[in-house]
């Protein structure tokens, strides 16, 4: 009975494989890698980026304008012509009230906005009033977590613009978008289906019908490879290795993720991590060229957390070397006398087809030779988040994605911010730094990115986190798809696929 | 041993209900005083579980607020003393209310009346496969026993148990899907194909009911493996027990004494020996059942069948504790209920225990 | 033998002897079990078994001499295939497939065994507390027992594990707490047959209390099938553990484990040799534990190996 | 003329590697009309004798002489034959009437499964014979007790049941393995006055199984000592109870309260 | 309920009395069966007291009575002036020590696992008189002395017996009470066993109750016999009174039931 399988009973159906990280597709509480996958299909943002080309912000929805002092963002609906799935058309309130409703309740994405007041100026003009200068807002609106949804049936179905919102189921079962997909069926367990949204103002896609199904990386490979998939996105390198490239396309970018050691930099519970030459001493034992391996094909090194892509970046050619000698003698100089250290990770937990498990079994076999000694702690993401968020892990692995292709969304990681707080890292423990961020905050233009690049060296410097790798978003598409387009932005943009 | 009708009435009193209706009530008492203790279990176990479901309903931001952390506690009644919180709990159960889960806040009955089916669907075809195979195997090899014939059977059977089944599982996925074809592969339907219209869940029956007969094709190739790797150690389990079940009752006097009414072996068999034996099997494939469930979490793993036991395995790794209750109370009761059931089935079909 | 030959006077019981044997079930079953404890091995199952299960221990105990190289060591290509120098293959970190299996025996049998035994123990001293008081104890006892059979085995094992963290103790603590009631229940029912046999009866006439007459005439009559029961539930344990670290809840990387090595050999379908040979090591080592345990079973009586049964597992 | 005569029957059993002798050149004889009586301590093979002739000896053994029933050699006959014959023509009944029926199936449809099979008679008509054979052997309220299950009669009213059973095909021989040792004394002389009367209506050729000389001593015509698999003396009942020959059969009634035993 | 009064017992304190016992069970489907009503016996020193019956009439639920291994539903039951309390978990009490007991199946009734010198050595102990050893009991009841060391699996139904009966006596009994000790015998071996029984509990100065369904051997050995049926004591009398004049229509209707050994080809009854 699978024998007509090939036969691609799918026809207008194009079938989409990932291991599900879904909590909802109401675009303003939605904030992980599947949901966004999802909402860049269903809703319209009112910024795009060009081609996928995260350095260009353009428009979509609307034009805007930055004024200089970048403390006040002018958006004007550009596309009028622009349609809801249920016909509606979309405008200026929608625009407000989905800003509104993002700010409002609380959600994970909800800073994307934060210390922006909206305005509604009149039927075509609305203002973005930043309370200090915020030259990322237009890094910043193309995210799908600010989609623009149909205000009118959002509010009819409990949507309000504060914490008392309870139109997420709704917005689950029902999408109110106006991008070239609406939802069909959801199921945040198993399977999303998307069906073409008749009103949508461009050109209609060539599926009518998406369906995405929760499948672990395993299943995909054979998958892909049997034509019951059309696109996987989870394939580590090592499985892609193994299709047979006359069937598949492969298409591989640089992630926006950015995978990391993190050393706590309290004594009481991070032990010898609080030392910088034992920190220092983990960045020189890693053998960065076997982590390179894992990632693959196109996986880069990396200097600081930002991906070399972005503004801000260090250049990767400044990443540190092994160098064992050098890490024995900042281990002596650290009297680290042997004593091993909890090394914490998610063991479930795969980062663009690169096993978390396995990277941490690498390194600890790594700085086993230099003399370090990890015991390994392995939990559950959800479990392991935990520990983290509470500050409570001396040492282990972390990854960061990239909310908004802008280095001010890496401040997270200078002494005071969100992620930095999770190794006790406090503003002011290092006045250096202190310094840099201030300026960085303050440079404007074209000396964003060096200031950026040098309070990211600066931190990196301080082994706090060690940069591991880049890897590689890797989208495998089989060949009943004849062309697509995956990029940066969307990974794989199913509207534009034929 | 036996006393003649009239003493035994002159010296007994007779119950007030009817034994087979008391028999009823006793174990319908039993039924619900497991189901209430696993509730309790469910409850406890979820309290041990060292993670802070505020942390994991409100995410990053909201988390790091305390106030909203504070409202939120007390909307759950987590600030509650931890008996008050199990009745709100029992409360919320009695009307059919399991909690939302924490990771997809989709309600945990919603979820659970999506994946049952699909479980469902995988352990009547597993425990069919079983309890044809394994019974049939049972009896071949007791009437055949210590022949060539009854020492393969066991063997093999022994190593139906032993087999990993998560290994088994993957093995035959690549043999026989990814190789060779012959089977669909994971999940319940190819991808592309709409589910039948729901009317019981399980994709085969529903796919027939609508007449869909390509569907059920599909559904039925895609099924068929999965049951398969299941039933595997339910064969072996089924037919050492009927084995060892038969072997008791060929030795039994009522069976040399229907062969010398010189029936057909036939007969012997079927009607004597068999029938004497499904009554400890009939408990055993209850017990079986249990077994399955187990098996199907890891099975359903490798075959991404989007059952019961996956969901089980997401809400324990993402210790989404609403889903770790819903699952283990849901699975709770379909195995006290399957022992009711099964109990049941004895009394009727034992009429030493039907009329007593 | 002629008809005119002298007879023994049929008022000499012992005439007799020779056939009670054969016409008591339980007396017959432990006169088997005496003399053939060590003949029970002697079956052709029971010698496989033995034989592997042996190999196995030599495997586990010279680990270190048998294991050409370091099983951690991250040493050679990843995922090379079986061939002169790694012999079973090498794993996605390119470690030495031969090397981590015949290392990971020496985690998985005595924590087996270990877990095993702790649940044996557990389960039949609370299983006798059980069959012997009766009432309400018997209850309480027994209807816990029922609640953690009301719960699928690896799903109760899993919530433990995630719960507690990964790792072997953790997991062993969970399987503990998962299988101690097969043995609540054989023990409870063996003694409560052997609570109302005449020999204990008469015991408790001769002045013996509740509990001496548990330790000294009960006690003796129950453990062969325990250890009947727990030489098959060995074989179940290394599968739970298995399943455990296959969901990635058992033993903690980098330590070899088999289940593990299947959970990230399934990941890599055209490596199969990752996930193929730890598979078959479980398989082999179960499969040798089910074979002595049947062939102990089988020497047991009847009556008492049905309470044994498979029923339990 | 004997209905069954045995000659020189020996039957051996191998259990492992070692072979048992249980009958060791039996020979005795069966008539119509007439009860021969087994008696032998526990173990003498009486059952194993009776079990020969239904050709259910134990799987693994070896049977040689001769079993004569009316002309047909019942030792070596395909066990297909002689299930033509079991039921229809030899018949048995067993020692604990309790568990020789099956606890899940009614009475009617036990004591007839075998006529419908031989005889071939439609369900209704098996019933209705049923009925009347119950009411043969004196079972109480026939027409009721046939849509009964075992576990509802007395172990008395049992083996009537089961001696219905038994003769409903009209059979010429019955083999009756201790039919009384499991009931009470008074429940005995019932069985036994059964026994006789059906032995003589029928014209049965009955061989009786038992340890008891009682027994014997009540209905048996002739008696048939057995000691470890061998006959050690056969004869008419009342010279072998009172003057026995053989120094056994002598121990053995000597040994029993109240017999009265002819010194010699 | 018939209730007959016992009148034909001679001293005037006896060892062991039952007063109006009767004993109930609770029966899986929710009833009660009343096993025993009313029962009213006396045992002297140093007599045997045959208890008959058909099976089912509470024959053994009388000997548990005794015992004080079934709770009485009414009654009263006095042994040596100490009332039989029913034996819950803890030792049972001294005093009572003196009432043991024989039983039915001798396949069931040792310990498997234990050498036989333990099993009687445990029961030795209780005798304050110190009247038996091991070898002497052995001796006492026809067993070679290597007995000791073997487990009851390499004994023959009749030997294992006769290693009850010595465990029994080893305590230096009372009251011996035999259940049926000889019906699951070869009936060849009966009368040998019951009569060695009813020899040494004499001889060692205890009395003996000895219930059996085989009138013919209660006849040889019992000094007085009480008839029961459906649960109450019918008749008791001395053995010769009871056997040639039977009172009760029960009674009669037994004894007119077992066949003689005479050959004369006469169905009892
Ligand atoms: N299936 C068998 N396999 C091996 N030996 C057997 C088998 N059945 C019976 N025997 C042996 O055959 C011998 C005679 O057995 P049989 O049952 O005929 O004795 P019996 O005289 O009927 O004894 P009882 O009075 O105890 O019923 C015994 O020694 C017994 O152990
Ligand atoms: N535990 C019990 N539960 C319910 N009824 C019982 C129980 N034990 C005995 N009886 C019933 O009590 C009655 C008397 O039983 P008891 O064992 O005393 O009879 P008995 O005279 O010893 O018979 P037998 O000669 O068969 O040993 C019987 O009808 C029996 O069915
Ligand atoms: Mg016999
Ligand atoms: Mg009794």
């Amino acid at each position: 009975s699978g024998g007509d399988s090939e036969g691609g009973g799918a026809g207008d159906a194009i079938v989409a494989e990932t291991a599900f990280n879904l909590k909802t597709i109401d675009p303003h509480r939605q904030f992980e890698f599947t949901g966004s996958t999802i909402d860049n299909a269903i809703y319209q943002t009112a910024l795009e980026f060009e081609d996928g080309d995260l350095t260009k912000p353009t428009d979509g929805l609307c034009s805007y304008e930055m004024s200089d002092n970048d403390k006040k963002m002018t958006l004007t609906l550009k596309q009028k012509d622009a349609k809801f799935s249920n016909g509606d058309p979309v405008t200026v309130d929608d625009i407000v009230f989905s800003f509104k409703r993002l700010q409002g309740i609380e959600g994970n994405p909800s800073f994307f906005l934060d210390g922006v007041t909206v305005k509604k100026v009149d039927d075509e003009t609305i203002e973005l009033i930043s309370k200090n200068p915020n030259p990322a807002l237009p890094y910043i609106l193309p995210n799908s977590s600010i989609g623009i949804v149909n205000a009118k049936v959002v509010k009819e179905n409990e949507g309000t613009t504060d914490e008392n919102d309870g139109a997420e189921q709704f917005l689950n079962q029902n999408s109110q978008g106006s991008g070239p997909y609406k939802v069909e069926t959801y199921d945040a367990d198993s399977k999303v289906v998307l069906t073409a949204n008749e009103h949508y103002n461009g050109p209609a896609p060539k599926f009518s019908k998406v369906v995405l199904r929760n499948v672990s990386a395993e299943t995909q490979v054979t998958d892909i490879q049997s034509g019951q998939a059309d696109v996987s996105f989870d394939l580590s390198s090592d499985q892609v290795e193994t299709l047979d490239k006359n069937a598949v396309q492969i298409s591989s970018l640089p992630s926006t993720r950015s995978i990391y050691i993190f050393n706590n930099t309290d004594e009481e519970i991070g032990g010898p991590t609080a030392d910088p030459n034992f920190r220092k001493a983990v960045a020189s034992a890693l053998d960065y060229e076997k982590i390179l391996d894992l990632a693959g094909e196109n996986g880069q090194r990396m200097a600081s957390p930002v991906p070399n892509e972005f503004n801000g970046a260090v250049p990767k050619d400044q990443a540190p070397d092994r160098d064992l000698d050098r890490a024995k003698k900042l281990l002596d100089k650290a009297g680290y006398d042997g004593e091993a250290v909890p090394f914490h990770y998610a063991s479930d937990q795969a980062v663009n087809g690169m096993d978390i498990a396995q990277l941490a079994q690498t390194i600890q076999a790594q700085l086993k030779e230099a003399g370090i000694k990890l015991s390994l702690k392995p939990a559950p993401s959800a479990t392991q988040l935990d520990g983290f968020r509470a500050a409570e892990q001396p040492m282990g692995i972390g990854t960061w994605g990239a909310d908004y292709p802008d280095p001010s969304n890496y401040n997270v990681f200078v002494p005071g911010g969100s992620v930095a707080e999770r190794v006790n890292w406090a503003e002011g423990d290092n006045p250096e730094i202190d310094k840099l961020a201030a300026a960085a905050t303050k440079a404007e233009g074209d000396d964003r990115g060096p200031a950026y690049a040098e309070l990211f060296q600066a931190t990196t410097e301080t082994g706090i986190w060690v940069p591991l790798v880049q890897p590689v978003s890797t989208v495998v598409v089989s060949n009943r798809i004849e062309s697509y387009v995956s990029n940066a932005d969307v990974t794989f943009d199913f509207a534009k696929a034929e | 041993m036996s006393v003649s009708a009239t003493d035994q009435q002159k010296n007994l009193r007779p119950p007030k209900i009817h034994p087979l209706l008391r028999f009823i009530l006793v174990r319908i008492g039993i039924s619900i005083l497991l189901i209430w203790g696993v509730t309790v279990v469910t409850f406890l176990m979820t309290n041990l579980v060292p993670t802070d479901p505020v942390a994991a309903i409100l995410g990053d931001r909201a988390a790091a607020d305390p106030e909203i952390v504070a409202q939120t506690r007390e909307r759950l009644g987590l600030d509650q003393p931890l008996i008050v919180q199990y009745f709100t709990y029992l409360g919320n159960l009695l009307q059919g209310d399991l909690g939302v889960s924490n990771q997809t806040r989709v309600p945990v009955l919603e979820s659970i009346g999506q994946v049952f089916p699909a479980s469902i669907e995988l352990g009547i075809g597993a425990i069919l496969l079983s309890v044809i195979i394994g019974l049939l195997l049972g009896l071949l090899s007791a009437l055949k026993q210590n022949t060539i014939v009854d020492h393969a059977i066991r063997t093999l059977s022994l190593i139906g148990i032993s087999a990993p089944t998560f290994w088994i599982a993957a093995v035959g996925y690549f043999v026989f899907f990814f190789k060779l074809r012959l089977v669909g592969g994971a999940g319940r339907l190819d991808p592309w194909m709409t589910p039948p219209p729901r009317v019981t869940g399980l994709y085969t029956v529903d796919s027939l009911l609508a007449g869909q007969m390509a569907t059920f094709t599909n559904a039925l190739g895609h099924l068929i493996l999965p049951s398969c790797v299941l039933a595997l150690f339910t064969i072996g389990l089924l037919t050492r027990f009927s084995r060892s079940s038969v072997l008791d009752i060929i030795k039994l006097d009522y069976v040399t004494a229907a062969k010398a009414k010189g029936l057909a072996p036939r007969t012997v068999v079927f009607k004597y020996i068999f029938r004497g034996a499904l009554v400890p099997i009939i408990t055993v494939v209850g017990l079986a059942f249990g077994s399955l469930l187990s098996g199907a979490v890891l099975t359903e793993t490798v075959f991404a069948w989007n059952g019961l036991g996956q969901y089980a395995y997401r809400g324990a790794t993402t210790l989404d504790l609403p889903v770790i209750m819903g699952v283990g109370l849901v699975i709770g009761i379909v195995y006290i209920i399957v022992n009711f059931v099964v109990d049941l089935i004895y009394g009727f079909v034992d009429p030493r225990v039907r009329v007593r | 033998m002629s008809i005119s030959s002298p007879k023994q006077p049929p008022t000499n019981a012992d005439s007799t002897g020779a056939e009670a044997l054969d016409r008591n079930p339980v007396d017959a079953g432990i006169k088997r079990w005496r003399l053939r404890f060590p003949k029970a091995l002697r079956t052709p199952l029971g010698f496989v078994g033995a034989a592997i299960l042996l190999i196995w221990l030599l495997v586990a105990l010279f680990a270190p001499l048998l294991a050409p190289f370091d099983p951690l060591a991250q040493n050679f290509g990843r995922l090379v295939a079986p061939d002169g120098q790694n012999i079973l293959g090498t794993d996605t970190l390119g470690r030495d497939v031969f090397s981590r299996i015949v290392v990971a025996a020496r985690t998985t049998l005595p924590a087996a065994v270990f877990v095993v035994l702790c649940s044996a123990v557990m389960g039949s001293v609370l299983g006798a507390i059980a069959g012997y008081f009766g009432r309400f104890v018997d209850e309480i006892i027994m209807r816990i027992a029922d609640l953690v059979f009301a719960f699928p085995t690896i799903i109760l094992a899993m919530v433990i594990a995630a719960a507690l963290g990964p790792g072997l103790k953790n997991a062993i603590i969970a399987i503990l707490l998962v299988s101690w009631p097969s043995y609540a229940r054989v023990t409870r029912s063996l003694v409560m047959t052997a609570r109302s046999s005449e020999y204990v009866i008469a015991g408790r006439l001769l002045g013996f209390s509740a509990g001496k007459s548990l330790l000294r005439e009960i006690a003796p009559n129950v453990v062969s099938p325990i250890v009947v029961l727990a030489t098959l539930d060995v074989g179940t344990a290394i599968l739970t553990m298995a399943g455990l670290s296959f969901l990635s809840l058992g033993v903690v990387p980098p330590t070899p484990d088999w289940g593990a090595m299947i959970s990230e050999g399934v990941s890599q379908f055209s490596a199969w040799w990752i996930a193929f040979f730890p598979g078959l090591c479980i398989l082999t080592i179960v499969v040798a534990f089910n074979f002595i345990g049947d062939s102990l079973r089988d020497t047991l009586d009847p009556h008492t190996a049905q309470e044994v049964g498979e029923t339990t597992k | 003329m004997s209905v069954i005569s045995i000659r020189d029957l020996n039957l051996s059993v191998t259990t492992g590697s070692e072979e048992k002798h249980i009958l060791r050149d039996v020979s005795f004889d069966l008539e119509a009309g007439k009860i021969t009586g087994v008696a032998g301590a526990s173990g003498s093979g009486k059952t194993q004798t009776g079990l020969a002739i239904m050709g259910l000896s134990p799987d693994r053994s070896t049977l040689s002489g001769s079993i004569d029933f009316a002309g047909t050699e019942l030792v070596g006959l395909p066990s297909k034959k002689h299930n033509r014959l079991r039921g229809r023509q030899l018949a048995m009944v067993f020692q604990d009437p309790s568990s020789a029926f099956h606890p899940m199936l009614s009475i009617g449809d036990q004591i007839t499964d075998h006529l419908r099979h031989h005889r071939k008679v439609s369900k209704k008509e098996a019933l209705r014979q049923a009925i009347r054979i119950l009411g043969q052997t004196k079972v109480p309220h026939p027409e009721e007790a046939v849509s009964k299950y075992p576990h509802q009669f007395s172990g008395g009213q049992l083996q009537r049941i089961a001696f219905a059973s038994a003769i409903i095909c009209e059979p010429k021989v019955l083999i009756a393995d201790e039919p009384t040792t499991a009931l009470d004394v008074t429940v005995q002389a019932g069985i036994l006055r059964l026994l006789r009367e059906l032995c003589d209506d029928l014209n049965l050729a009955v061989l009786l199984v038992t340890h008891d000389f009682g027994v014997l001593s009540s209905v048996a015509d002739t008696i048939v000592v057995m000691e470890s698999g061998l006959v050690v003396e056969t004869g008419d009942r009342e010279p072998l109870i009172t003057a026995p020959q053989h120094e056994y059969t002598r121990s053995l009634i000597e040994s029993l309260p109240g017999a009265e035993v002819s010194p010699r | 309920m018939t209730t007959t009064k016992d009148d034909t017992r001679t001293p005037a304190q006896p060892l062991l009395e039952l007063d109006n016992v009767a004993c109930e069970y609770k029966l899986d489907g929710g009833g009660r069966f009343r096993a025993v009503s009313d029962v009213s016996l006396q045992l002297g020193r140093s007599e045997v007291l045959g208890l008959v019956g058909e099976s089912g009439c509470g024959k053994s639920t009388l000997a548990k009575l005794i015992c004080g291994l079934e709770k009485p539903a009414a009654g009263r039951i006095t042994f040596d002036s100490h009332p039989v309390k029913p034996l819950g978990l803890g030792r049972r009490p001294d005093e009572l020590l003196g009432i043991q007991m024989v039983f039915q199946n001798p396949y069931a009734s040792l310990n498997p696992r234990r050498r036989i010198r333990d099993q009687l050595t445990d029961a030795l102990a209780l005798d304050p008189d110190q009247t038996w050893t091991v070898d002497s009991l052995l001796e006492a009841v026809d067993l070679p002395l290597d007995a000791a060391g073997r487990f009851s699996h390499s004994f023959s139904g009749g030997q294992r017996q006769r290693i009850a009966i010595a465990r029994a006596l080893a305590a230096g009994p009372k009251v011996l009470v035999g259940d049926e000790p000889i019906a699951s015998l070869d009936a060849f071996l009966q009368a040998r066993i019951a009569t060695m029984m009813r020899d040494l509990a004499i001889e060692s100065g205890a009395s003996m109750i000895f219930i059996s369904h085989d009138l013919s051997i209660v006849h040889e050995i019992a000094d007085r016999v009480a008839v029961m049926e459906a649960g109450g004591v019918v008749e008791v009398g001395s053995t010769e009174q009871i056997w040639n004049d039977p009172q009760h229509p029960y009674t009669k209707k037994l004894l007119s039931a077992i066949p003689r050994v005479d050959g004369k080809g006469i169905i009892p009854g």
